[in-house]
């Protein structure tokens, strides 16, 4: 069989779907971060695959490629927070950070 | 005197007391003697102005010569209101009564009030209400009329009121001003009603629209009682009455300028005034109202004990004759009545006055042989009194037989002989309480020794009035009945057809011969009228002449009508003995102790005393209901509608699960309501507001599912 | 070749990008400067971007005074700076202005035991710039690439106070839901991608157009931009975030959120879903393609949503900065209504209300923060006899207050009266009446504040000494004083301006 | 100030805030002065105005007319004609008073007449302007100072109060705004043909388009309008803002709400309503003659059962009022000349009332109507101010009350006979509740507590003088106002009822 469109846009929504599932269950800040780069790298495989298959151009890749740049960047930003709120809470578990209910 | 210059010396006498109350009332402290000398001056002259144009109509002799004056008050456009005086025979007879009881009160006040702390004041007041008085007398449309009319109520208010630090005398001017807004309203009803039918307020053209039949049937009925409960409240009739004795609170003078002589005469003056609006079921209303009137009055003053109130309870029933009379279709009578009544009842309280002044007390139990003390005082009450009881040669006595006579006719031609039995049943009792009056006071032992000889006779100031007032209540009769009598050169019965000619609308319907044909078919004043007077007045009797009809019937009727007269006197006559003969054998003679009466016929006696429960009815009815009415009205505002929005505020907060926060304002207003409602649904929403970053995700990724679901469904 | 986009762009169209090359400049500049200092002498980062702000500013102004007709596209499809990018621009340098110069008297900023304060300067400069690229846009990469941009910063600057637990929280709540839904957004980007076959909005709209996109894809792919979107504006449901981070980052910043990203937010989307859904389109039948798939109805229900429950929560907030983060969010809701339709007249409204919002909202925040630094406090109680300590602040105060609840003469009033007439024209009845009956609840809420500060006497030994104001602070409010009662009167002009920004932008190219 | 004579009168007062806005708050007097001065200005020249004003015609007159906001159709439109004349008169004169009745002002002087003042300029404007956005402009702009005016200056509920009217009344014009919207979009300008908020060309029903001439929808716009004018006015059930507000305000404010802003309400009606959608006015009219009927013995009931001396006095304003719907809902000459002179007759003696509530106010600090008794003796000349205003009240003849009530039953019970029957109790129950309050206070013996009251000073009589000339006069012979009026509400009646 040959490997089309389709079977990368279900990799992809798979990904997308773990992704979201992990955001949604994990409760270690740094377990959700991953979650995100899951849901992210979904969609650079559609983008990567709908420039091959659709667009028949490197637009989607060049996306792809930022889109990763960026994930890094986030990822970066995002442990400096948790490791500084693992400075002040003593913890990296999300739901502690509950102060500002009201 | 020309019409100008009648029209304006009527204005002036209507200027002069208006003048004096200006000035009174703003320098009257800085005046020497409180200025009352400028109430006293303005009223002579304006008495003699009136007494000018009163010799003026004398000499006229026609009772339908009439001079009229007015000018657009207001003007819109497509609408426009009148103002305007109107003099006539029957104003000069008022303008005559008012300046003259007026001028008389003002003298008697120098003395009577003399050293009271608002001495100007009252005076002041006096010249507002001699100015309001003599509006309603000169106006010459129902706008005006309404308007004297309520100003009248004022001044009325106002003197009433005059000790209001008393709180007898707060309630009794309260009192009296509320009830006659009740007469008001009918009235002001009534004279709605006829301005949107006939288009006009004028008393001629008005004449006029109702004999063309402008107005007629249910309406004009309706109408017409709406007037005459104007008149039942200023003339205190059944069931209003109840504000006059009570008035009685307010110095004496005032009683007598006020509440006997002129103001509560206006009723009868305006009824007599506007007779041939009232159509005949009106009238039968006018007819019984008065009858009843005058006997209960009668039947309260025999138990009562204190001067003043005495007076007031036969000014009560005199005023139920007039009014009768005018039901009866007798309006000149009435009038005629009105003038005598005036004069004596006037002098009654002046005596009154002078008595208490005296004794300082208005107890009759307190009195006793004052008439050795001061003589003047008695002997002018006794000629007081011999009019009121109707003995004959009296001023009384010949208006009250020709308001009985018309009475009776009216029960001969129409079968209601009811009024006229209370009528004769309330002319035994008006002697025997006079003289009861007058024996317990004047006659016998003093009851309290050191009063007694307190006593003494009054000023000159007091007196005069006194001595003026007893002669006109002997002579303002004239010794003849109403149409034989001078006073037929002043008042006639309507002649409408006359009044048709003028303002040239459809011709007059034929005159009808009989008050029964009066009585049941529409007005036609101008029959009734003529044979219920003997019909040789001028004007009725031509309208029946060049109207030529029915002159068979007429003669009849006129027969009937001069049979009623006789029997009517003589009854009269034999009622005067009786009374007088019961009051000597009981309170002179003391043949027959009252006391023991009293005990014998307790529950009766009670009802007399109590004036029939009348203010304990409504004050357990009206007052109550009132009262308790606008309670429910001011709480309804305060829960009900402040807080209406409630059952909306309840969904909303159905809708956004708010706990129970709400209730706590539920009662406190619509705006508290929506706020709290909205708060509460604020507080359920801050529940999803838990700080968790994982719920929120949840929430936001389970809506964006939806969002996607609704619209794949949409 | 779609590689030639990167192509050197030409200079003319380079000169129109000053202020933005002014931004990025700044920023270094202030970064090295700042390092230079050691985080010791402030002043230098906060002279060097007030300056370069005041520069890029200039530039803005003059491009806007100019009103060249022709847009200029810089680095080739990627972004375009015409009309619209102009209004925008000017927005947000004046709002990273007003925000620095604010920021330099606020405790919360300046504090002592505060280090790195030079920081909050170069970011803002860099936020700036990000926000205005947000505006340029015109390609998806752009647009998830400045999305990105000012997330990342805002995620520093909300963690501002490092040692303080309520500004970690905020920054970590905010991290992580911006992470979050950007990913999402840009699972729907690619989604589009795939529908059309390109990146840039016009090649979109064409591929739209052409009927690339089965109605339920389209739908897909919308929502789920849509959720990034509505993130960045804290529309609802994608408002959580918003009143945790505004209330735990120091309030000069909260101001900047509440305004800049929101701001931005809406420039992004009105370029991005005008051009590729509705331009183009016959104008009197509004668009073909929103209609394919309810557009509008999605949108209202969205502005209606957001009105309710923000205007409903606000009700009870007992903090003063909290309840401003609520009012904020519930405008988010007002100002959706003129998106509904995406018509002209719709859009014009949008921008004519940013303006006013950017005024009014400002300046409630920095009243509070001038608060702050004397009270230590957002508490509603301790704003009790304010306003007879401090009347011409409070007297601005209630002004702000005003114009935020939208009654005349303040320019909020006006804002609303476009918007509801924008509706109103294509008569959605029930939509305008909610957001009428939200601007009455809106009243109670933001008077209270009112009430506090003047009608509330204080209690027995209260401080009600005189509060004395930093003469900056007195001169920004006034500077934000001023266009809220003048655009309340006189907005004819500055109505003009957002009508010709929405005019220039270009759709097409 | 010749042709811009509305503008000066509407605006001398806010260059008046302004100064005192930078007057030194401790300079007490020159603050007062300066208030006193910007409001007497605008009394001048409502003097001048009166006597300038043209009673020939019921066309607009004083017109100022310049394009406000080219992109939006706003214009700067300003003028006056026999409606608004009265109520420009009312305003100057009340405003004036009201500064020199505030003159024991303590607290915050400066912001006091400062607001005062912008809500005199507000007043004016609504009763100037002939461009719905401006009329709205104003409208709302009065809202404020009046929320502050209540709720600093006001009694001890006064912070309930002042929200609770800045709620009433804003819901309600927000209705109208919707409304004025809606016209706004479906009214054509003539010249241009674009859309447009000039009250004239909306009222010239061939300018309507479409939509705006369905029938179902002019009666919704009348009903989104009504509810806003209602609340003002105000009518039952909308007026449960009135008692708190009257009865919490400072003396002038009332006075000012009661004389003033109430009539804010009827005119609004007479002035948009009305000749815009006169189909459907006349649809309703029926309902508001009994709303008219409701208000005034409902307003009577509630008044008599009140203790304080201000709520019973603020209970018969809505009394009052309902006489001038009863009026209104005529369509007759009578009815609807007699409507607004009774606007403008209850402006004047309702604020006497209120005046001597306040003057008894100052002095004992209570308003409990049984806790006084016999004041007559102790202040005889204030018990002859009061009573005066309390007769004008309850439409004694000879003062102004009197003549517009009777007006407008004259001018109604051809129309609706039931209702004016009814309505004509309300002359009873008036009576009552006024005469036993007036019993109560004053008559009856002294009650000791109050040996220690001064009668009524200067200042005061200074207040309470004018006003109760005009009361008077206008009893007498009530043309001078009747003559400004009557051809622009004749013009109307021909306007609306055909």
């Amino acid at each position: 069989m040959n490997v089309g469109l389709p079977h990368f846009l279900t990799v992809g929504a798979i990904l997308f779907a773990l992704g979201l599932f992990a955001v949604m269950s994990r409760r270690n800040a740094i377990g959700i971060l991953m979650g995100v780069e899951l849901m992210l790298n979904a969609s650079n495989i559609n983008f990567v695959a709908f420039s091959r298959y659709v667009e028949h151009a490197v637009d989607g890749q060049i996306m792809a490629a930022f889109v990763i740049v960026l994930a890094a960047a986030e990822a970066a930003v995002a442990l400096a927070i948790v490791l500084a709120m693992y400075r002040n809470f003593g913890t990296a578990n999300a739901d502690i950070a509950q102060r500002l209910k009201r | 005197m020309s019409d100008n210059a009648i029209l304006t010396s009527a204005l002036i006498i209507l200027g002069l007391p208006l003048l004096s109350y200006v000035l009174t009332f703003f320098f009257g402290k800085k005046l020497p003697r409180k200025g009352d000398f400028i109430g006293v001056t303005f009223m002579g002259a304006a008495w003699l102005l009136a007494i000018r144009i009163f010799l003026t109509f004398w000499k006229i002799a026609d009772p339908s010569y009439r001079v009229e004056a007015s000018f657009t008050w207001i003007d819109l456009g497509g609408f426009h209101l009148d103002a305007g005086v109107l003099v006539d025979g029957m104003t000069a007879v008022m303008l005559m009564v008012v300046t003259t009881v007026s001028f008389f009160v003002h003298l008697y006040s120098t003395g009577y009030m003399h050293g009271d702390r608002r001495y100007e004041r009252f005076f002041a007041f006096l010249g507002f209400f001699t100015f309001s008085m003599l509006g309603i007398v000169l106006s010459n449309n129902l706008f005006f009329l309404y308007v004297f009319w309520e100003l009248v109520g004022l001044s009325s208010y106002l003197l009433i009121g005059f000790f209001f630090h008393k709180h007898s005398a707060a309630n009794a001017n309260k009192k009296a001003f509320l009830t006659n807004r009740v007469g008001d309203y009918g009235f002001w009803l009534g004279i709605l009603t006829f301005f949107t039918t006939c288009g006009t307020l004028n008393y001629f053209e008005l004449f006029a629209h109702v004999h063309a039949g402008t107005i007629g049937g249910h309406l004009l009925a309706w109408a017409g009682v709406g007037l005459f409960m104007g008149c039942v409240g200023k003339s205190a009739q059944m069931p209003l009455h109840i504000w006059l004795p009570d008035a009685m609170e307010g110095p004496t003078p005032v009683s007598a300028l006020i509440h006997a002589a002129t103001m509560v005469a206006a009723g009868v003056y305006m009824v007599a005034r506007l007779f041939p609006l009232f159509g005949p079921t009106a009238l039968m209303v006018v007819l019984y109202v008065g009858s009843i009137t005058a006997f209960v009055a009668a039947t309260i003053a025999v138990v009562k004990t204190d001067f003043k109130r005495v007076l007031a309870f036969s000014t009560l029933s005199q005023l139920g004759y007039m009014v009768m009379s005018l039901g009866a279709g007798d309006s000149v009578n009435a009038m005629y009545h009105l003038t005598t009544h005036a004069m004596f009842k006037g002098l009654l309280f002046l005596t009154a006055g002078s008595v208490i002044h005296a004794v300082h007390s208005q107890e009759i139990t307190d009195m006793g042989g004052l008439r050795r003390k001061m003589p003047i005082t008695f002997w002018t009450f006794m000629a007081g009194t011999l009019a009121l009881s109707g003995v004959p040669g009296f001023a009384g006595f010949y208006s009250k037989d020709g308001i009985l006579g018309s009475a009776l006719a009216f029960g001969m031609t129409d079968g209601h002989y009811i009024p006229f039995i209370l009528g004769i049943l309330a002319a035994v009792l008006t002697p025997f309480y006079m003289f009861r009056l007058t024996f317990r006071a004047f006659f016998g032992k003093p009851a309290d020794q050191e009063r007694f000889d307190h006593a003494h006779e009054s000023p000159w100031n007091m007196t005069v009035p006194l001595i003026v007032l007893g002669f006109l209540s002997i002579a303002s009769s004239g010794f003849k009945t109403a149409d034989e009598g001078w006073f037929s050169r002043f008042a006639a019965p309507y002649d409408l057809p006359a009044v048709a000619a003028q303002f040239d609308l459809s011709t007059p319907p034929a005159v009808h011969g009989l008050v029964v044909a009066h009585h049941r078919a529409a007005p036609d004043i101008s029959a009734v009228a003529e044979h219920e007077t003997g019909g040789h007045e001028t004007g009725g009797h031509e309208a029946a002449v060049e109207h030529g009809e029915g002159h068979g019937e007429h003669a009849a009727h006129e027969a009937i009508h001069h049979k009623a007269h006789v029997r009517a006197m003589i009854m009269s006559i034999l009622m005067v003995i009786l009374g007088i003969g019961g009051a000597w054998w009981v309170y002179f003679l003391h043949k027959l102790d009252p006391a023991s009466l009293q005990r014998r016929l307790k529950g009766v006696y009670t009802v007399l005393q109590g004036q029939y429960f009348f203010d304990e009815f409504y004050a357990a009815t009206v007052y109550r209901f009132t009262l308790w009415w606008a309670a429910v009205c001011a709480g309804f505002d305060r829960y009900v509608i402040d807080g209406i929005v409630n059952g909306t505020g309840y969904l909303t907060r159905m809708m956004s699960w708010a706990s129970g926060l709400f209730d706590r304002y539920v009662i406190d207003g619509m705006v508290n309501g929506v706020a709290t409602v909205l708060q509460g649904a604020g507080e359920g929403f801050r529940r999803l507001q838990t700080g968790r970053i994982q719920t929120y995700l949840v929430y936001s990724s389970a809506s964006v599912l939806v969002l996607i679901l609704v619209y794949k469904v949409l | 070749m779609e590689l030639l986009n990167l192509n050197i762009p030409s200079w003319s169209d380079m000169a129109s990008w000053i202020p933005e090359a002014v931004l990025a400049g700044t920023f270094l500049v202030a970064l090295v400067g700042d390092l230079v200092v050691r985080g010791r002498r402030t002043w230098l980062p906060f002279a060097i971007t007030v300056f370069g702000l005041v520069t890029a500013g200039s530039y803005a102004v003059a491009a806007v005074l100019h009103a060249d007709p022709t847009a200029h596209s810089i680095m080739g499809k990627l972004m375009v700076v015409d009309g619209m990018a102009g209004f925008f621009r000017l927005l947000f340098i004046f709002t990273g202005l007003a925000t620095v110069l604010f920021a330099w008297t606020s405790e919360e900023i300046m504090g002592h035991k505060r280090e790195n304060k030079g920081e909050f300067y170069y970011l803002t400069a860099l936020m700036t710039l990000a926000m205005c690229v947000m505006a340029e846009a015109r390609d998806l990469l752009m647009l998830f690439l400045s999305m990105e941009g000012v997330g990342l910063v805002s995620y520093v600057m909300a963690g501002y106070m490092r040692t303080s637990l309520r500004s970690t929280e905020a920054s970590l709540k905010y991290v992580i839901f911006g992470a979050v839904s950007s990913a999402i957004m840009l699972y729907g980007l690619s989604l589009l991608y795939g529908m059309t076959g390109s990146l840039t909005f016009a090649g979109i709209r064409a591929g739209l157009l052409a009927g690339a996109a089965n109605p339920f894809g389209l739908l897909t792919a919308a929502v789920l931009i849509l959720v990034g979107m509505s993130y960045k504006i804290a529309a609802v449901p994608f408002h959580y975030w918003a009143p945790d981070v505004y209330e735990g980052a120091p309030t000069p910043i909260s101001a900047l959120f509440s305004v800049g990203p929101k701001a931005a937010g809406f420039a992004l989307m009105i370029r991005f879903f005008y051009t590729t859904l509705a331009a183009g389109n016959d104008p009197a039948t509004g668009s073909t393609l929103i209609a394919d798939f309810n557009w509008p109805l999605l949108v209202a229900v969205m502005s209606a949503a957001t009105m309710i429950y923000a205007n409903l929560v606000a009700l009870r907030q007992t903090n003063v900065k909290r309840l401003l983060a609520y009012s904020s969010i519930s405008h988010v809701g007002y100002i959706l209504m003129g998106f509904v339709l995406l018509t002209g007249q719709g859009l014009q409204a949008i921008l004519f209300y940013l303006l006013v919002y950017t005024f009014m909202n400002l300046g409630a925040f920095f009243f509070v923060v001038a608060i702050n630094n004397h009270l230590k406090s957002e508490d509603l109680q301790d704003y009790v006899g304010l306003g007879f300590r401090a009347p011409w602040a409070g007297a601005m105060m209630v002004i702000f207050l005003g114009s935020l609840a939208g009654i005349p003469p303040f320019a909020g009033f006006v804002g609303k009266l476009y918007l509801f007439t924008a509706v109103m024209d294509k008569q959605w009845f029930w939509l305008v009446i909610v957001a009428a009956v939200n601007s009455v609840i809106g009243l109670y809420y933001y008077f209270k504040v009112v009430k506090a500060m003047f009608l509330t006497r204080p209690a027995e030994g209260a401080d009600t000494s005189p509060l004395k104001l930093h003469w900056l602070q007195y001169t920004v409010l006034g500077v934000l004083t001023v266009p809220t009662l003048v655009l309340g009167i006189y907005f004819g002009q500055f109505k003009a301006l957002a009508d010709q920004a929405i005019a220039l932008m270009t759709v097409h190219m | 100030m010749g042709e811009h004579i509305l503008s000066w009168m509407t605006f001398f007062p806010v260059i008046g805030a302004a100064v005192i806005a930078f007057i030194p708050s401790e300079r007490k007097e020159i603050i007062k002065t300066v208030a006193a001065a910007a409001a007497a200005v605008p009394l001048i020249l409502a003097v001048q105005l009166f006597v300038n004003f043209d009673r020939g015609t019921a066309a607009m007159q004083f017109v100022e007319h310049y394009t406000w906001i080219k992109s939006f159709n706003i214009e700067y439109f300003m003028g006056i004609d026999g409606l608004s004349v009265p109520m420009v008169l009312l305003t100057a004169l009340l405003s004036f008073l009201c500064i020199i009745a505030s003159w024991n002002i303590a607290k915050a002087t400066k912001g006091y007449f400062a607001l005062f003042l912008i809500l005199e300029a507000a007043m004016m404007g609504v009763f100037c302007a002939l461009d719905f956005f401006l009329f709205y402009l104003f409208w709302e702009l009065m809202l404020l100072p009046m929320y502050f005016l209540i709720g600093i200056w006001g009694g001890p509920r006064r912070e309930y109060a002042a929200i609770k009217f800045f709620l009433y009344t804003l819901a309600g014009s927000v209705l109208m705004l919707l409304a004025m919207i809606a016209f706004y979009l479906n009214v054509q300008d003539p010249t241009t043909g674009g859309h447009t908020f000039n009250m004239l060309y909306m009222m010239d029903q061939s300018n309507h388009s479409q939509w705006l001439q369905m029938t179902n929808i002019r009666h919704l716009l009348w009903i989104g309008l009504f509810i806003g004018f209602a609340i003002k006015v105000p009518i039952f059930p909308f007026h449960t803002w009135l008692p708190d507000a009257h009865v919490e305000a400072p003396t002038a404010v009332s006075v000012i709400l009661a004389g003033v802003l109430l009539k804010m309400g009827t005119y609004g009606i007479l002035r948009i309503s009305y000749p815009i959608l006169p189909d459907a006015a006349v649809w309703f009219s029926y309902a508001l003659a009994i709303m008219g009927a409701i208000n005034i013995l409902y307003g009577a009931y509630c008044a008599m059962a009140q203790t304080d001396m201000k709520k019973l006095v603020a209970y018969s304003s809505i009394s009052h009022m309902g006489y001038v719907l009863l009026g209104m809902a005529a369509f007759t000459t009578a009815g609807i000349n007699g409507a607004v002179l009774q606007m403008f007759n209850h402006g004047t003696i309702t604020a006497m009332m209120f005046l001597c509530v306040g003057v008894v106010y100052d002095r004992a600090h209570t308003r409990e109507i049984n806790g006084f008794g016999g004041l007559g003796m102790q202040m005889p000349l204030y018990t002859s101010f009061f009573s005066f205003a309390l007769f004008a009240a309850i439409g004694l003849p000879g003062l102004s009350g009197f003549v517009s009530e009777a007006m407008i039953f004259i001018g109604a019970f051809p129309v609706y006979r039931t209702v004016a029957m009814i309505s004509a109790l309300g002359i009873i129950i008036g009576a009552a509740y006024v005469l036993w309050m007036l019993q109560r206070v004053f008559l009856g013996p002294k009650n000791d507590k109050w040996d220690s009251l001064p009668d009524i000073n200067a200042r005061e009589m200074f207040t309470l003088v004018p006003i109760g000339i005009i009361v008077l006069v206008l009893g007498v012979y009530p043309m001078p106002v009747l003559d400004l009026m009557r051809v622009s509400l004749n013009h109307l009646i021909k306007v609306v009822a055909g």
